[in-house]
């Protein structure tokens, strides 16, 4: 199986050498996309091959490191990846069937996007550390190449610049943790790592590097700086793909690392996990929610998905650790099916503001509004989205997050105190995330879609292709159906929590009713599927009977609006006012937000001014000081360039002199 | 007999330091040149006392080229340079004369310390030798590092020099003594040439080094 | 008489220089020079199967076969670019056909130099081509006689002479050494017979020469704080000069390093070579990424990065170990060919903008795709980001020292990070953005860069083991 | 026969709740009224209004959007259903495994999630102001009642209400801190779900102190009764919830003959008579609170519910 999955890969990085000759002629873009496309979905077969057929596969090609070789395998975890990024590729590659028809330098993206892909999947099929950091780091380059691809603009130049330097420190810290794990003997195989598992303070640090390392990738706060830039100045598939797919990459490197090879987890290696994994979640909702710029919420919102991701992982690593192995199957089942909703609706979400993009040009949501006026059918799909992302029933998003508060349920079983008293606090934290992430997407949706056009260029929006809009319908579809039926998907993850977190959860299909049953019938159960069919049902029962018992007729009147209704749309509620509430009560602590009204005098025909200033505290503390030290130490050094060849001289001198007395002093 | 053979060749060697000293000492340029006439002339003698005491003829060449390059040829080239330039009577140090002697001072020390952790059986003369050749070769770069003025710089430069070819020398039949004196040879000529150069094609208005740097790449 | 390969290598280029520096006519010179640097590098090649006899003074053994097929490959593909370069050199006026003539018997005599101190098995001999070379290119750097062009070259002729001097007296101490284990004259200087009698000389003085070699030498090889000569003359040189240096020069005092590091190494007594090396590669590495944030002139930056990847190769060496001395041998060659096609790219970016100057380019891969885009994948490159064959040096250096010093490792990854920030802050304003400054077409050579890029990226995706084997004998060798 | 008998009794609470609630809303009005020494409206004057609301004609904004129209019937239909899966006067109902509470609440989330879009759906200030404060509201509402359902389920080890409130009717509960926290805290939640005094008014007229009322401004005509019956519905499944929760005694288990079901359905009505009589006392007896005080009325709720969370382990560890 990896042979062929392998063969679809090279035929991926063959297509991108086509896309520099393509770039210029009108078949590059239906080749290019097209070509992914079918090569994607061909990639989902392999993945869903191997995961239901329940058989690993091994190859090793004479590349990479000479006396190791390019291993690559597929087990049950890369191949549930596999699946995940794929879809996510095919989905975004449909789209940009579409879409790309807007893209102004098809040069810079038709290279890059298939190479894109292709670094993606290596990450998941490659079996030892070489080539997996340099599918890694491929990854990055390529999808630094699309973040810059519309380079005159600064802002992306720079989200472009933050991006390599924080994807090039991840990689290092990534390659330190595969340093220790091979030892000095230089073991980069996985299967020798597996073998030989490092001591308990090496794997701890193992364990911090990988957090770090795939963290910084996946978007965990502190490390999150590049993604707000760099997500959303890429094309909106590539916005997709980097927030639905690739931080996903970045997941199932932490699993790959942390549980597959750092060998069995100490009892406290959850602490660090779970604690960044809450404060992600918050962070990232509370950041987006202080965002105007439509796809920088989105990026925002990635990063509080990420944060409850690692909380599960921390959940499912404190019971692994506990070896209630039945337990870490639950936590991890939501981990990763969390990671495969994600990917789908905010692939979703993506393509939705790449298609008002396309539509407006506009991408600040104060200059947006009444969208669902003019493009009906993308309004419908990102409001299937909308309400996906904030986890309500009966969509899938809603059945990952419950999932994770039932293995938080479990947490009393813990031997640790402190982890009995922690995850119920992570818990509430992710609770309040949730709640935010609400208030976060009614505004998006609200401002964006609703109301009234702010903007000449919402105004006259038009609906986006057709074909677009098919690929967002069928990611909203499969949103729904993973909300209804999750159990076939919890089912399907059997093999990988077997792999990584030793149990698996009891088969989910063979309950009645196909509701889902973590532990018990008694203790907690969930159908959402007859939950959609009772809302339905209600609804129209309840339409049906008012409709024929009592009146069904319409009159359109004028706005009420308490009978004041104001003509100009800017006295609409705007994304700032919308925010305002949350903003005083969280953002005064959480980022030094300041409101600064100017009430011009009685009788004075000067304008009123409001002004609310929030700051970036991550940014302050610990980017700017970075920065800065750079800055100054290159500019103290850069002396040196200027000394008279005298001086230089002395340099010399002083170096053999301290040398010489070394040698005086040596032993 | 050996004894008179040593204690002749440790004296030559030890002047030679000396004579590095009265270098550093001296701040007025023509007199430093006609001091290192005389560092020239007494790396002669003790080039050639070795010729004598390990027969060795090809060392005379060695001498002959001290003797006449550095002891004549050099000295006169540039003190006519230096009078062009109307520099001759200039006085040219960075560091005071009495830190300078401190700091050379501390450097024979360094180099003794060093060179004495040899052990014995290299042969006691080598090492002596070495020892002075070593403090010879530091006091030399000291000379460059303290001096401004780009003549005084060849001429610590060429000191430095004559504490390898006493080392080279004292080195028993070490093969290609000669070639290398003589490649020495030319790269000196090279900067005393290019000082030369500088001057007429009017370039710099002096051969203080600091004008070379003027015209460094990259002005702040 | 009959000639076999390992004198031809020196004898062909030392022609040839005689020849063209009577010959005029500037197109026949450099064809000429073309096919002179062609011919050494067939005879380099043959020297893996002819097995020539290695005599007192000559000697082919794995460590230098390597330096010395690097040296003449990169030396035939500068001579190619350099035969565009100068021509346009000459179309502008900046050479004279007389100092043409003059640069292209230079280019030949540099060349001699090198494979001189390649092969030397006389450390006498090697001392002598070093200085020769030095003074070549002391010559080339000054060749456009311009107030920078001389002034670079003088701070190079007075650090490289002083750097000369101090080697010689390590190398005099050296023989010293040995004289009393191998007796007087000529073979306590060859190379193969001090290998032998190593472990019985004398520690201390072993020591002494040991430091005076490795900053006569270390000078060469531009380590800081030695480094002072190199950015100037990398910058003021005609670019293939730069090539050249930053390609070969830094490897071939390198080389010389590399033998007296196994001298110490075999010898117990003697103070450990690595930990000196260690640190002065270290500080090279971090200090040189400091210094690219503030260039302003192009060429001067790639010479900074030069500086920072020969302290990674010297750090990897002093490590010791067989795959950090694999991972340096790697990183060197990968280094040679990476930053001479940079200088290639960088050499026509300069002709094109008609200056050197970072301020003044912008936008190249808008204005000129191909040399724009060339950049970048040297940038890319050279900073050390896979495919290319630096990530794999560079991530054998550091993941099996992390394993033992996890310190190092640490500072040595900040200052490759520290460097990638500062080689990626210029590639954004010179080959992204909107077009700046003056820029007219460009008939360039692309052949010789992109052969050396093509070989690069092979080299990180897939090494032939024949090469493997080589090097993994010569990381054995070096202890 | 069984599962006729169950979806019999399932159907019997889906309509026992349609009907008792806007019963409950109209008693409280009464008590209200009378505590004010008003006569007030008869009791079933909210039956009156709804039917009056259904048969009038709904007027549309004219840049109302489908959305617009579509909410009412969701919303209602979400808060009729998690009503009709909260126990009343008989535990073990049919569909009760459908969802536990964590998707209750998560369903009443997203009817308040609908109706806030729908405020902002013609695009006025007023509904801005609503959907924005409701929001916040939830946004404290919404973890606090998590953090209460944790506290609960952690005792209870389970988040099944019909196993809740088995659980907490047996005697191994005991008499527990957390659990008091966790009442007051679920209490103060109620009171703010439900724009209850002192958070929001339902009975006020003055746009600037609505939020609830705020959203709905544009509404009229059935789709404003709908919105009326689940808010209706909403009030007394938090009634009945609390109930269930905190004074189980009397609900009848799955197996219960007649009789048990006879004292199941007395004491439920006892417990909302008890209720809506405190909530009405407690409505008159403190004032409505400015907006940006509620963050900490909630907050304290979400403390106090985090607390009773932690403190579960002291009490008693089992």
């Amino acid at each position: 199986m990896v042979i062929d999955a392998l063969i679809a890969v090279a035929a991926l990085l063959a297509l991108a050498p086509a896309g520099i000759i393509l770039a210029s002629s009108p078949v590059g873009r239906p080749t290019v996309y097209g070509a992914s496309l079918a090569l994607s979905l061909a990639l989902i077969v392999a993945g869903a091959v191997s995961l239901f057929g329940h058989h690993d596969s091994t190859t090793t090609l004479p590349l990479g490191l000479p006396w190791l070789g390019a291993h690559f395998r597929i087990d049950a975890l890369s191949a549930f990846f596999l699946i995940v990024v794929n879809v996510g590729a095919a989905a975004a590659s449909l789209f940009a069937f579409g879409y790309g028809k807007h893209e102004e330098f098809p040069g810079r993206v038709l290279p890059f996007y298939p190479a894109y892909l292709a670094g993606m999947n290596l990450v998941l099929l490659s079996a030892d550390a070489f080539s997996f950091l340099v599918s890694w780091e491929f990854m990055s380059l390529s999808s630094w190449a699309l973040v810059i691809a519309h380079h005159h603009l600064r802002e992306n130049m720079r989200a472009g610049y933050v991006y390599l330097l924080m994807a090039s420190f991840g990689t290092l810290s990534l390659l330190f943790a595969f340093g220790l794990l091979a030892g000095a003997s230089g073991d980069y195989a996985f299967d020798t790592m597996r073998a030989t598992p490092p001591s308990a303070e090496l794997a701890a640090l193992v364990l911090i590097l990988a957090l770090v390392g795939a963290g910084s990738k996946a978007g965990l706060v502190p490390l999150h700086a590049w993604l707000p830039l760099a997500h959303p100045a890429a094309p909106s598939q590539v916005s997709a793909l980097m927030s639905g797919v690739m931080t996903k990459v970045a997941v199932y490197g932490f699993i790959r690392i942390v549980f597959d090879l750092a060998g069995p987890p100490a009892w406290w290696w959850s602490m660090p996990v779970l604690f960044v994994g809450a404060v992600t979640a918050v962070m990232g909702v509370l950041y987006a929610l202080m965002q105007r710029d439509l796809k920088r919420v989105l990026a925002y919102s990635t990063i509080e998905n990420i944060g409850i991701v690692f909380v599960a992982l921390g959940l499912a690593l404190a019971f692994k650790a506990n070896a209630m192995n039945f337990a870490a199957a639950l936590a991890m089942t939501a981990a990763l099916l969390h990671v495969l909703n994600h990917s789908l609706f905010k692939n979703l979400l993506f393509c939705g503001a790449g298609a008002v993009l396309a539509a407006t040009g506009e991408r600040d949501m104060e200059k947006l509004g009444g969208l669902i006026h003019r493009m009906p059918r993308t309004a419908f799909v990102f409001l299937v989205g909308c309400a996906a992302v904030s986890a309500l029933p009966p969509l899938n998003g809603f059945v990952s997050e419950w999932l994770v508060f039932q293995a938080i349920l479990l947490s009393p079983q813990l031997a640790s105190w402190g982890l009995k008293l922690m995850i119920p606090a992570a818990g509430a934290l992710l609770a309040l995330s949730a709640a935010l992430a609400g208030a976060c997407f009614v505004r998006v949706y609200g401002i964006a879609f609703l109301g009234r056009p702010r903007s000449n260029a919402a105004r006259d929006a038009h609906e986006s292709e057709r074909v677009s809009v098919v690929a967002m319908g069928l990611l909203a579809a499969a949103c729904l159906v993973l909300g209804i039926l999750p159990g076939f998907a919890i089912d399907a993850l059997a093999p990988v929590t077997y792999l990584v977190a030793g149990g698996r959860m009891p088969v989910q299909t063979a309950v009645e009713w196909l509701s889902t049953v973590p532990i018990a019938e008694s203790r907690s159960s969930y159908n959402g599927m007859l939950v959609f069919v009772f809302i339905a049902a209600s609804g129209m029962i309840a339409a049906f009977v008012i409709h024929r018992l009592a009146s069904d007729k319409i009159r359109r009147g004028a706005i009420w609006d308490c009978g004041f209704p104001d003509a100009s749309t800017v006295t609409q509620y705007s994304d700032d006012s919308f925010a305002q509430p949350i903003r005083r009560i969280f953002g005064t602590v959480v980022f030094r937000a300041r409101e600064i009204g100017e009430m011009p005098t009685p009788s004075s025909t000067a304008p009123a001014r409001f002004t609310a200033i929030v700051r970036d505290p991550i940014w302050d503390t610990l980017y700017a000081p970075l920065t800065e030290f750079v800055a100054f130490t290159a500019e103290k050094l850069n002396v040196l360039q200027f000394l008279t060849i005298r001086r230089y001289l002395s340099l010399v001198f002083a170096a053999l002199v301290l040398l010489l007395l070394v040698l005086a002093s040596w032993p | 007999m050996h004894g008179l053979t040593f204690d002749i060749a440790h004296m030559l060697a030890g002047s030679l330091v000396l004579v590095s000293f009265l270098e550093l000492y001296q701040d007025r340029l023509m007199a430093l040149i006609n001091i290192y006439a005389v560092h020239a002339v007494v790396l002669t003698l003790s080039v050639a006392w070795q010729a004598l005491i390990q027969d060795a003829p090809h060392l005379y060449i060695t001498a002959l080229i001290a003797l006449s390059f550095k002891a004549i040829v050099i000295p006169v080239a540039l003190r006519r340079i230096i009078v062009k330039l109307g520099i001759h009577r200039e006085i040219d140090n960075v560091v005071g004369v009495g830190l300078a002697m401190l700091a050379g001072i501390g450097l024979v020390a360094l180099s003794m310390v060093v060179m004495l952790r040899v052990t014995a059986e290299a042969d006691p003369l080598a090492r002596e030798d070495l020892a002075f050749a070593l403090s010879v070769v530091l006091l030399g770069l000291l000379m460059m590092v303290t001096r401004r003025n780009a003549v005084s710089q060849v001429i610590g430069f060429m000191s430095l020099e004559n504490g390898l070819v006493l080392a080279a020398t004292g080195a028993k039949g070490m093969p290609l003594v000669v070639e290398i004196s003589v490649a020495f040879s030319v790269l000196i000529a090279f900067i005393v040439i290019g000082i030369f150069l500088f001057r007429i094609r009017e370039r710099f208005d002096t051969v203080d080094i600091q004008a070379l740097d003027r015209f460094r790449g990259e002005r702040r | 008489m009959n000639v076999d390969a390992l004198e031809a290598i020196l004898i062909v280029p030392l022609i040839a220089a005689a020849v063209l520096a009577v010959l005029p006519g500037y197109r026949l010179t450099a064809s000429l020079n073309v096919v002179a640097a062609l011919a050494t590098f067939l005879l380099s090649v043959s020297l893996f199967w002819t097995e020539p006899h290695s005599g007192d003074y000559l000697l082919v053994d794995d460590l230098n076969r390597v330096f010395i097929v690097l040296t003449t490959f990169v030396a035939l593909t500068t001579s190619v670019f350099s035969a565009s370069y100068i021509g346009h050199e000459i179309a502008i006026g900046r050479l004279s056909p007389r100092s043409v003539r003059f640069y292209h018997a230079m280019y030949q005599m540099l060349m001699f130099a090198m494979n001189l101190a390649l092969t030397a098995n006389n450390i006498g001999l090697m001392w002598v081509a070093i200085e020769v070379a030095t003074l070549t290119t002391v010559l080339m750097v000054g060749i456009y006689r311009t107030h920078e062009a001389l002034e670079a070259a003088w701070k190079y002729f007075i650090l490289g002479s002083v750097g000369i001097a101090l080697a010689l007296f390590g190398t005099i101490l050296v023989y010293m050494a040995a004289r009393p284990v191998i007796g007087e004259g000529l073979n306590a200087m060859v190379w193969t017979v001090l290998v032998r009698h190593a472990a019985q000389f004398d520690a201390p003085l072993l020591n002494v020469a040991f430091v005076f070699l490795l900053l006569g030498y270390g000078t060469k090889v531009g380590l800081a704080p030695l480094h002072a000569w190199l950015p100037d003359a990398h910058a003021e040189g005609p670019t293939p000069i730069s090539a050249v240096l930053s390609g070969l020069l830094l490897n071939v005092a390198l080389y010389a390093l590399l033998r007296f590091k196994m001298l110490l190494a075999l010898n117990p007594a003697s103070i450990a070579p690595g930990p000196l090396m260690v640190t002065m590669g270290l500080i090279s590495c971090v200090f040189a990424a400091f210094m690219l944030y503030r260039r302003r002139d192009i060429k001067r930056m790639f010479a900074y990065s030069s500086i920072e990847h020969m302290g990674i190769i010297v750090f990897a060496f002093g490590m010791g170990g067989p795959i950090a001395n694999f991972a340096a041998l790697l990183h060197m060659t990968m280094h040679s060919l990476t930053k001479s096609a940079i200088f290639f790219t960088v050499g026509h970016i300069a002709q094109v903008k008609g200056t050197q100057k970072i301020a003044d380019m912008g936008g190249l891969t808008v204005t000129n795709p191909l040399l724009g885009w060339a950049l970048v994948v040297g940038v890319v490159a050279i900073a050390g980001l896979p495919p290319m064959g630096i990530f794999m040096s560079e991530f054998l250096v550091v993941s099996s020292t992390f394993a033992r010093q996890p310190l190092l490792a640490i500072l040595l990854a900040f200052g490759i990070l520290v460097a990638l920030g500062g080689l990626f802050l210029r590639l954004n304003t010179i080959a992204f953005g909107e077009p700046r400054g003056p820029s007219e077409p460009a008939h360039a050579s692309y052949v010789p860069m992109f052969a050396h890029f093509a070989i690069v990226f092979a080299a990180g995706i897939y090494m032939p083991p024949g090469l493997v084997a080589g090097f993994e004998n010569v990381a054995r060798l070096l202890g | 026969m069984a599962l006729i008998h169950d979806l019999l009794f399932q159907g019997g609470q889906m309509l026992l709740v349609l009907l008792l609630a806007p019963l409950l809303t109209g008693f409280v009005r009464k008590v209200k009224a009378r505590l004010l020494r008003r006569r007030g409206p008869p009791l079933l004057q909210p039956f009156r209004d709804l039917a009056r609301l259904l048969r009038k004609d709904a007027v549309l904004a004219e840049n109302a959007s489908w959305l617009f129209r579509v909410v009412p019937y969701l919303m209602f239909a979400a808060t009729w259903v998690a009503a009709s899966l909260v126990p009343t006067f008989r535990s073990g109902l049919l569909f009760s495994w459908t969802a536990d509470l964590i998707a209750l609440i998560a369903l009443l989330g997203s009817a308040r999630f609908f109706l806030a879009l729908a405020g902002m759906d013609v695009g006025t200030g007023f509904g801005g102001i609503g959907a924005s404060r409701e929001m916040m509201i939830a946004s404290l509402a919404e973890p606090a009642m998590m953090m209460i359902v944790f506290a609960i389920a952690l005792i209870a080890g389970s988040t099944q209400l019909s196993t809740m409130a088995a659980f907490m009717n047996s005697p191994e509960v005991g008499l527990r801190v957390s659990l008091g926290l966790a009442l007051l805290a679920l209490i103060i939640v109620a009171v703010a779900e439900n724009a209850r005094i002192p958070v929001d008014n339902p009975a006020t007229h003055l746009e600037l102190t609505m939020v609830h009322e705020a959203m709905v401004l544009e509404y009229s005509g059935r789709h404003l009764a709908l919105i009326e019956l689940a808010t209706f519905l909403k009030l007394l499944l938090y009634m009945s919830l609390i109930a269930c929760l905190f004074a189980p005694w009397g609900i009848g288990a799955a197996t219960a003959d007649p009789a048990e079901i006879a004292i199941g359905v007395a004491s439920y009505v006892a417990k909302l008579v008890a209720g809506s009589f405190l909530l009405a006392v407690f409505e008159t007896a403190i004032a409505k609170m400015r907006v940006f005080r509620v963050p900490q009325f909630l907050g304290a709720a979400l403390m106090l519910a985090l607390l009773a969370t932690l403190l579960r382990f002291v009490s008693r560890s089992f």
